[in-house]
């Protein structure tokens, strides 16, 4: 007896994809996510290390690489908060090894993989969709590639990272994910979607 | 082309062909009133009327009324939950009842109602609760259901399937508005005429007192010497009784409101939702006047921001639907004294012959005629009126509060 | 609307921001030794000037960090903005 | 007959539009406007006054127009538009107004949404100047957006038939616009309003995107948005309105400005009537007339107030045989409705049409929203800026500045200015257009009124304020120009006083004898123009207007028909009825087989937050009222927190998880508020304390499994668990496999019954669920909701927070003496509880009520009075009903109650009033059900 999982927009997935080409919009469930507390130099560097990516040192960006975990992102939250997002099914892991590196340093490393869902969205209008709820400067000068902001999408906090010149990955909470799918489909009535 | 019998606004009253004069400050007063909004006008009339003290300046800084009073949204109720309360909005009420012949002045009281809306489950036991408070206190008070509602006010949308549904609401029948700033006139008009100078254009800078009691303020227009000093500043009181060296549990923050254009009258009576933020009416001429929710920072701007009204306007149109092309004529905000219970502080200060009206929050356009009255019996005999004997200063200290914030959340 | 600029994330809209009231309003050292005033005057009582005003900002839906900023609140001016736990800078307004 | 020329204005003649005007059908032209099509058809008269019900016309071709209302009835209704406004389009059907619009009853189809948009200038009208000030800033590199409230730029332009180095000015427009569109980050948007400049450089618009396609107007497309500007830099390229002067009798259909009759004759290619009386204090009106009565109207008469005519434009009327009279008013019109004569003192002059200028007023709306201050120009008779901000500047005839090319040089100034203020360094300078501009309008004379019958001369033409009315306010003792506009509600109207405003201070200086320069303008308030409600509320409407938050197992819900309960915005199963099961009936049922079997709940809703650091046990000893440090890992300790005011204002559980590590869970309405609260006092006033925390709220879903076969319900899917009594105590927490998926087992109860806490990873909720479905299918697990939980908690007497609290209740009114620590030296509120107030003997407490008649239920929110007779109002109340259900575990009906000393009056009867009567109902302890606590275990 084995439960199966269920993601957030597991019953969006058909209506988010009839929204291309006006917007490419896919859920991507399970990822392994922990949001880690740490402010010591020693222990975000060893941390770095220990996923093979260094964590991002500069507010509003996120970091990528690949290491042990796979390919595995950092994202800045917070002046000493960062969230380690990696392949589904290795939080239990990763949580060991970030707990390794913190070591006795003040900090904390908490699975948050379910606390949020995520939301890849592309195409030429993303920009357009996101300014109709979103208030942060998204112009490539002002959010180049490797952003990393949180922030507000109409009535639902996100955190949005800038992942390519024309992709952005959402993150929102799982509570409200539905939302974030309802209004995404409506902002996209505007670039030809029915409504 | 259409052209009704009556043309909307023609059956409102004239204004008489003298209000006041505009007199030089005297070097002394018996009471020196500082703010020349419907508080402090009201509580000149009264002082003069009831307990003969005529010899009375009200100073302005601005215009007369300039404040809070031309800025709110003119609902008068009183069924408020706490004894204390409703007991102090209930005499205000009933004063308001008698006003427009006390004052001989028109001043548009109009008793259409107020509905005070549901949302939750919750709001439901609050609301119930607040009507049968208010029943065993006198108040008019009825708790309706959602039908009741819609035959009340037929364009309150009470369908279920809207995001907050309407679950029913409070009503009560002899709440209603009135015309600002007619009120604000015929309180100044009547005060000048028994004797009160109204000063416009003086800004007090300074309180002196001398062996713990007041002897004069300073103001733009020079030194005043006054035997009593009465503050009625609403947002300003803070500034000013720090200048008596008081301090005060206040907070002034901005407080926004609205107006539509001139539009056929739709809406029957007044609609309040505290859980959304919406409080509606449709004034004399055919506009519908709204007020939005506090602004949360400190503000003496008198200016909000734009996304308080944006989001009062997608919870106006969930309850209105009928609203959606209305159009937004002008917007502007106030300054309210907000204090950590809601309630008012109204009575006498350490400080001799100093007396304090405060912290009326979104509360001090209704209270007008009955704190007026309240406030010149504290100020005349030195001692606080009953009815506002329970907003003393002190019950931040020893815990006494009149909780309408948390306990009611009708602050409004 | 203000763009309140955030210490850590930079301007951002006043609508992802929390209000805190006046800053550097300390917890008593030990509230038992305090009277009934002086306990009253910490819970309830706060400067509220017509002026510069050194108050409390939460970035709450960004990096959910506490600040502190003097504001003119005649103008809503942000005159400073600085990090909790730093003292309060000098201002003219 | 038609008053629409053969050639000229910016209309397709080729395409007829069909419209409905007062019951009247009417043809007209893409490009018109509802005014000019009305005006080629012959048509003045729009609606009637608000007061006096007196005839209107069209007095302005812009926005400025103060009478020109109407009402769209369809497509849809709309209330309230200028006609000068509404662009024409097929099968519109409108009518004048009488000062109130009617508001649809149906709903309102059209979509409305919003846009943020970023940039380094804006530039705020497409004129002259600002086209000039946007194409400097764009050469710049800088980030441009220029807006203009027309279909298309030019401004002022589009009025006159003027030439810009020496050929159309069209062509020069449309050069820049082109421009402009394909100079990277410019973002020029037409129909668009900005109505509001607020703090640091925030400026909304209103972009009218399908309006002007009626019918044609695509379902899809957002028919208004507002856009939400940031900008570094603002040029004011506003513009200015001419400002009429105020006679006897000027409210006559058929009296426009001047300067309008030209826009629609060069605009729309239209003539305002047959013949025209002029009537000017300026220049400019020279060249309407010029401009008509090359276009065939016949000029009667120019009346310049002024004590000599301007030679150069004198010299050019006479060769047109216009007759030009210097140091004369128009002192009085006729007509019963539409003007059909002017009088000028002795002189009667018939006529159908009567063009005025008084000046212009620059249009400093903005500029004194964004705080400049504004200066008296005595010579201008008008406001300007009377200040340079740092990050907002005005440009063209805006300052008050009328002649084209200076105008035109003020805006590359601005554009300049702001583009260098914002960080870029100038690009390639826009070539200053030469202008062949006959007309320059410095030379006025400031006139407000014309002496004459005061009531019946009109300052604001739409709410019929006179200058009686004007002067009456200053005789009743009045001095503020803002009493005097509330006594005669002056520039309180649609048009909120642009023609009117500037006037009304005139003559109110000139009464009380006061310099103008004196005088504060009345405030300017957004909105410039007004906005519909629609458009402000955006998209936020409707499934969108709040987010709805659903759990994990929301689905499940849904299916199994649960009504639900709006709790902060989650939706909670309320109960889930059977057929036929009205709320009663499905919780007596839920209540019976939880008490007797098993059921479950949804509990993912409550707050979880995670809380690490070789500090977290003294930090939570700080925010709860009892001790948390104490805790052992592996166990569960109920807490309540206070405020500083010692109310409470949350409780829950605290697991201890490690040694530095706790897991707290807080109400569900509570739960982002408590984690705030945590977050406020560990950065704010404790950041030497080592504790973090997380909220986990949705990453857990969790499943309260609660009744005497829960036991074998969790054995059945989590054999890898000892659920003996023994091993799995009360109030002890156990990490294990429930359908396979890691949980965590926590043995709590929030019903006094034998029940478990499930929590898994959100992503398996559901199917836990289900499975937790499946096992306990021969018991009958029934799935139960927020009322079911709220029985069997009020049973066990336990309270909810904002039900039985609210903000004036502390732990000890709730019987909860228990949980708040003697030991510690102090936590969050316990010094209020010392205060005077909070030892008071006849505090409200919480206990049950027992109504006498076991059959009744007080109504949730009764009050408590103490005596079996009513006396007179006001009556003393001991106290409310907070909580009041049937109950199937007593057989009756029961209430929890804050009553005042109510702790002391257990046993007492008091009365609850209900309808007509006082129910008298006991007082007792508020455990009612299983007061030993015998069936916790099992």
């Amino acid at each position: 007896m084995t439960a199966e999982p269920t993601s957030p927009l597991a019953g969006w997935t058909d209506r988010l994809a009839a929204l291309a080409p006006a917007l490419i919009v896919a859920e991507r469930p399970y990822r392994s996510q922990l949001t880690v507390r740490v402010s010591d130099p020693d222990a975000v560097a060893a941390m770095g290390s220990a996923l093979g990516v260094a964590f991002p040192p500069v507010p509003c960006t996120f970091s990528a690489g690949s290491g042990p975990f796979g390919d595995v992102e950092v994202l800045w939250l917070g002046p000493d908060e960062f969230l380690v997002v990696a392949p589904p099914g290795l939080q239990t892991e990763i949580e060991e090894v970030l707990r390794g590196a913190l070591g006795s340093h003040r900090g904390s490393v908490v699975d948050t993989s379910a606390q949020r869902t995520t939301v890849v969205l592309e195409g030429p209008h993303v920009r357009d969709v996101l300014a109709h709820g979103c208030s942060v400067d998204l112009h490539p000068s002002s959010a180049p590639t490797g952003t990393c902001v949180q922030t507000l999408l109409a009535r639902t906090g996100i955190v949005l990272q800038v992942t390519g010149a024309d992709t952005f990955t959402v993150l929102v909470r799982s509570s409200f994910a539905e939302y974030l799918a309802a209004w995404l489909s409506d902002a996209c009535v505007e670039y030809g979607v029915a409504s | 082309m259409t052209s009704p019998a009556q043309p909307p606004g023609a059956h409102l009253p004239e204004h008489p062909d003298f209000l006041w004069d505009n007199p030089e400050p005297k070097a002394s007063y018996d009471v020196v009133v500082v703010g020349g909004g419907g508080h402090g006008l009201a509580t000149a009339y009264y002082l003069a009327k009831v307990h003969g003290i005529t010899n009375v300046a009200v100073l302005e800084k601005g215009w007369l009324a300039g404040g809070n009073m031309a800025r709110n949204t003119t609902i008068i109720r009183s069924n408020y939950l706490w004894d204390e309360s409703s007991g102090i909005y209930e005499h205000s009420l009933k004063l308001w009842e008698g006003l427009e012949e006390d004052l001989g002045y028109p001043i548009l009281f109009d008793q259409r109602g107020v509905l005070n809306l549901a949302h939750s489950l919750q709001d439901v036991r609050d609301s119930v609760r607040r009507v049968n408070a208010n029943r065993l206190n006198g108040i008019d008070a009825e708790w309706v259901d959602p039908a009741g509602v819609k035959e009340i006010c037929p364009i309150v949308n009470i369908s279920p399937d809207v995001r907050y549904p309407v679950l029913g609401a409070t009503y009560q029948p002899r709440a209603g508005i009135a015309k600002h700033d007619y009120v604000a006139w015929g309180y100044a008009r009547a005060a000048h005429a028994m004797g009160v100078d109204l000063i416009q254009n003086c800004e007090v800078t300074g309180l002196e007192t001398s062996g713990g009691r007041i002897t004069a303020v300073q103001t733009s227009r020079g030194r005043i010497a006054a035997g009593k000093v009465a503050l009625c500043a609403a947002g300003h009181s803070s500034v000013l009784a720090k200048m008596a060296g008081i301090r005060l549990p206040l907070a002034s923050h901005p407080l926004q409101a609205l107006v539509s254009e001139l539009l056929e009258p739709v809406h029957p009576t007044v609609v309040m939702s505290n859980a959304v933020h919406v409080y509606v009416s449709q004034a004399h001429k055919g506009e519908l006047v709204m007020g939005a929710g506090i602004d949360s920072y400190n503000g003496y701007g008198q200016r909000g921001s734009f996304h308080i009204i944006e989001q009062q306007m997608s919870a106006a149109l969930e309850l209105f639907p009928v609203f959606a092309r209305a159009h937004l004529l002008r917007t502007w905000a106030g300054i309210v004294d907000v204090s950590p219970d809601a309630s008012p502080i109204v009575g006498l200060t350490p400080v001799g012959g100093l007396y304090l009206n405060c912290g009326w929050g979104t509360g001090g356009f209704k209270a007008t005629p009955g704190v007026g009255d309240c406030f010149a019996h504290t100020i005349a005999h030195d001692k606080p009126h009953p009815f506002n004997e329970p907003f003393t200063l002190e019950r931040f200290t020893t815990g006494a509060l009149v909780d309408e914030h948390g306990a009611a959340a009708v602050a409004h | 609307m203000q763009l309140i600029p955030c210490p850590w994330c930079g301007p951002r809209e006043e609508a992802e921001f929390h209000y805190g009231g006046q800053a550097h309003v300390a917890y008593p050292e030990d509230p038992s030794a305090l009277t009934d005033e002086e306990w009253a005057q910490y819970v309830f009582f706060r400067e509220n000037p017509s002026g510069p005003f050194a108050e409390r900002w939460s970035h709450s839906a960004g990096c959910r960090r506490w600040f502190n900023a003097v504001r003119d609140t005649r103008t809503h001016d942000l005159l400073a903005v600085y990090r909790a736990g730093e003292p309060m800078p000098e201002v003219t307004s | 007959m038609t008053f629409r020329k053969p050639t000229g204005g910016e209309i397709d003649r080729h395409t007829l539009l069909r419209f409905t005007f007062n019951g009247v059908e009417y043809t007209g032209h893409p490009g018109d406007t509802l005014a000019s099509a009305l005006l080629a058809n012959g048509v003045h008269e729009i609606g009637s006054s608000v007061k006096l019900g007196r005839p209107r016309g069209i007095v302005a071709a812009g926005s400025e127009d103060p009478t020109s209302l109407v009402q769209i009835e369809a497509p849809f209704p709309e209330p309230m538009l200028l006609a000068t406004t509404v662009e024409l389009y097929d099968g519109l059907v409108a009518r004048g107004l009488a000062g109130q619009g009617r508001l649809a009853p149906e709903p309102d189809p059209a979509r409305y949404d919003a846009k943020h948009e970023h940039c380094d200038v804006l530039v705020v009208g497409a004129g002259p100047a600002g086209l000039v000030a946007a194409l400097t800033a764009a050469r710049s590199g800088a980030r441009v957006v220029l807006l203009d409230e027309q279909n298309q730029a030019g401004g002022a332009l589009l009025g006159v038939d003027e030439y810009l180095d020496d050929r159309p000015s069209a062509e020069w427009v449309g050069d820049i616009v082109a421009e402009l569109r394909t100079t990277p980050g410019v973002l020029v948007l037409e129909r668009t309003t900005a109505f509001g400049m607020y703090q640091d450089g925030f400026v909304l618009a209103l972009q009218k995107r399908t309006d002007h396609l009626g019918f044609a107007a695509p379902a899809g497309v957002a028919r208004q948005r507002v856009w939400r500007i940031r900008t570094k830099q603002t040029v004011l390229a506003t513009g200015a309105h001419e400002r009429p002067v105020v006679f006897a009798d000027n409210d006559r259909p058929g009296i426009m400005l001047a300067s309008s009759a030209r826009t629609f004759l060069h605009r729309y290619g239209v003539l305002p009537g047959s013949r025209a009386v002029v009537f000017t204090t300026n220049d400019s009106a020279y060249c309407a007339a010029i401009d008509l009565a090359e276009s065939g109207v016949d000029i009667a008469l120019i009346a310049d107030a002024r004590p000599d005519a301007p030679a150069r434009l004198a010299t050019e009327c006479a060769a047109r045989g216009i007759e030009v009279r210097a140091g004369q008013v128009v002192t009085g019109t006729e007509g019963p409705g539409r003007v059909t004569a002017v009088s000028i003192g002795d002189t009667r002059i018939e006529c159908d049409t009567l063009l005025v200028s008084g000046g212009w007023n620059p249009v400093v709306s903005l500029f004194s929203q964004a705080r400049g201050k504004l200066r008296y120009d005595t010579e201008l008779g008008a406001f300007v800026p009377g200040e340079e901000l740092d990050t907002v500047r005005a440009a063209g005839s805006a300052t008050g500045e009328l002649d084209l090319n200076a105008c035109a040089r003020q805006g590359r100034e601005a554009g300049s200015a702001a583009a260098a203020a914002a960080g870029f360094t100038p690009g390639g300078q826009v070539p200053l257009p030469v202008s062949d501009s006959r007309c320059t309008s410095r030379s006025g004379l400031v006139v407000w009124r014309v002496p004459g019958a005061d009531d019946a001369s009109f300052v604001d033409l739409q709410r019929d304020s006179t200058v009686a009315d004007v002067l009456r306010a200053t005789g009743a003792g009045l001095r503020s120009l803002e009493h005097i506009k509330r006594y005669t509600t002056i520039g309180t109207a649609h048009d909120q006083g642009k023609t009117s405003g500037m006037i009304a201070a005139g003559i109110v200086a000139e009464a009380l004898g006061v310099e103008l320069a004196e005088q504060r303008p009345t405030t300017f308030r957004p909105p410039y123009t007004s906005v519909s409600f629609a458009a402000l509320a955006g998209r936020d409407r409707g499934e969108l207007h709040d987010p709805v938050r659903v759990t994990a197992i929301h689905p499940w819900h849904v299916a199994n028909g649960a009504l639900f309960e709006d709790v902060g915005q989650w939706k909670r199963p309320w109960y889930y009825p059977k057929p036929g099961e009205d709320l009663h009936t499905a919780v007596l049922r839920e209540c019976r087989a939880t008490r007797e079997s098993v059921g479950m709940m949804d509990g993912s809703t409550l707050g979880k937050i995670d809380v690490q650091g070789r500090d977290a046990g003294r930090f939570l000893d700080m925010l709860y009222t009892n001790m948390m440090s104490t805790l052992k890992v592996g166990r569960i300790r109920y807490g309540v927190m206070c405020g500083v005011d010692g109310m409470v204002i949350d409780d829950g559980t605290v697991i201890r998880v490690g040694e530095e590590r706790y897991l707290v869970t807080t109400t569900t309405g509570n739960a982002a508020k408590i984690l705030d609260w945590m977050e406020e006092w560990l950065q704010t006033e404790w950041p030497h304390l080592d504790v973090h925390c997380a909220s986990v709220t949705e990453h857990w879903a969790t499943i309260p499994l609660v009744g005497p076969r829960s036991r074998d319900v969790l054995a059945a899917v989590a054999p890898d668990l000892d659920v003996s009594n023994e091993a799995f105590e009360f109030m002890t927490w156990h990490d294990t496999h429930v359908a396979g998926v890691p949980a965590r087992v926590c043995r709590i109860s929030f019903s006094g019954e034998l029940a478990y806490e499930i929590n898994v990873t959100a992503w398996y909720g559901l199917a836990v669920w289900e499975a937790l479905m499946a096992a306990g299918e021969k018991y009958g697990i029934t799935p139960y909701g927020t009322e079911t939980m709220h029985v069997l908690r009020a049973e066990k007497g336990y309270p909810i927070i904002g039900q039985e609290t609210d903000a004036t209740v502390t732990p000890q009114d709730l019987g909860m003496s228990w949980a708040v620590s003697k030991k510690k030296p102090d936590f969050i509120g316990k010094r209020s509880f010392a205060r005077v107030e909070n030892n008071r003997t006849d505090r409200k407490q919480l206990v049950g009520l027992l109504p006498v008649d076991p059959t009744v239920l007080l109504p949730e929110g009764s009050q408590i009075v103490e005596t079996d007779r009513l006396p007179e109002p006001p009556v003393r109340m001991l106290g409310h009903v907070t909580s009041s259900y049937p109950s199937a575990a007593l057989g009756r009906t029961f209430a929890l109650a804050l009553v005042r000393s109510g702790h002391e009056r257990i046993g007492e009867t008091l009365y609850v009033p209900y309808e007509d009567s006082l129910v008298p109902v006991t007082v007792t302890d508020s455990v009612l059900y299983d007061k030993e606590g015998a069936r916790r275990d099992g």
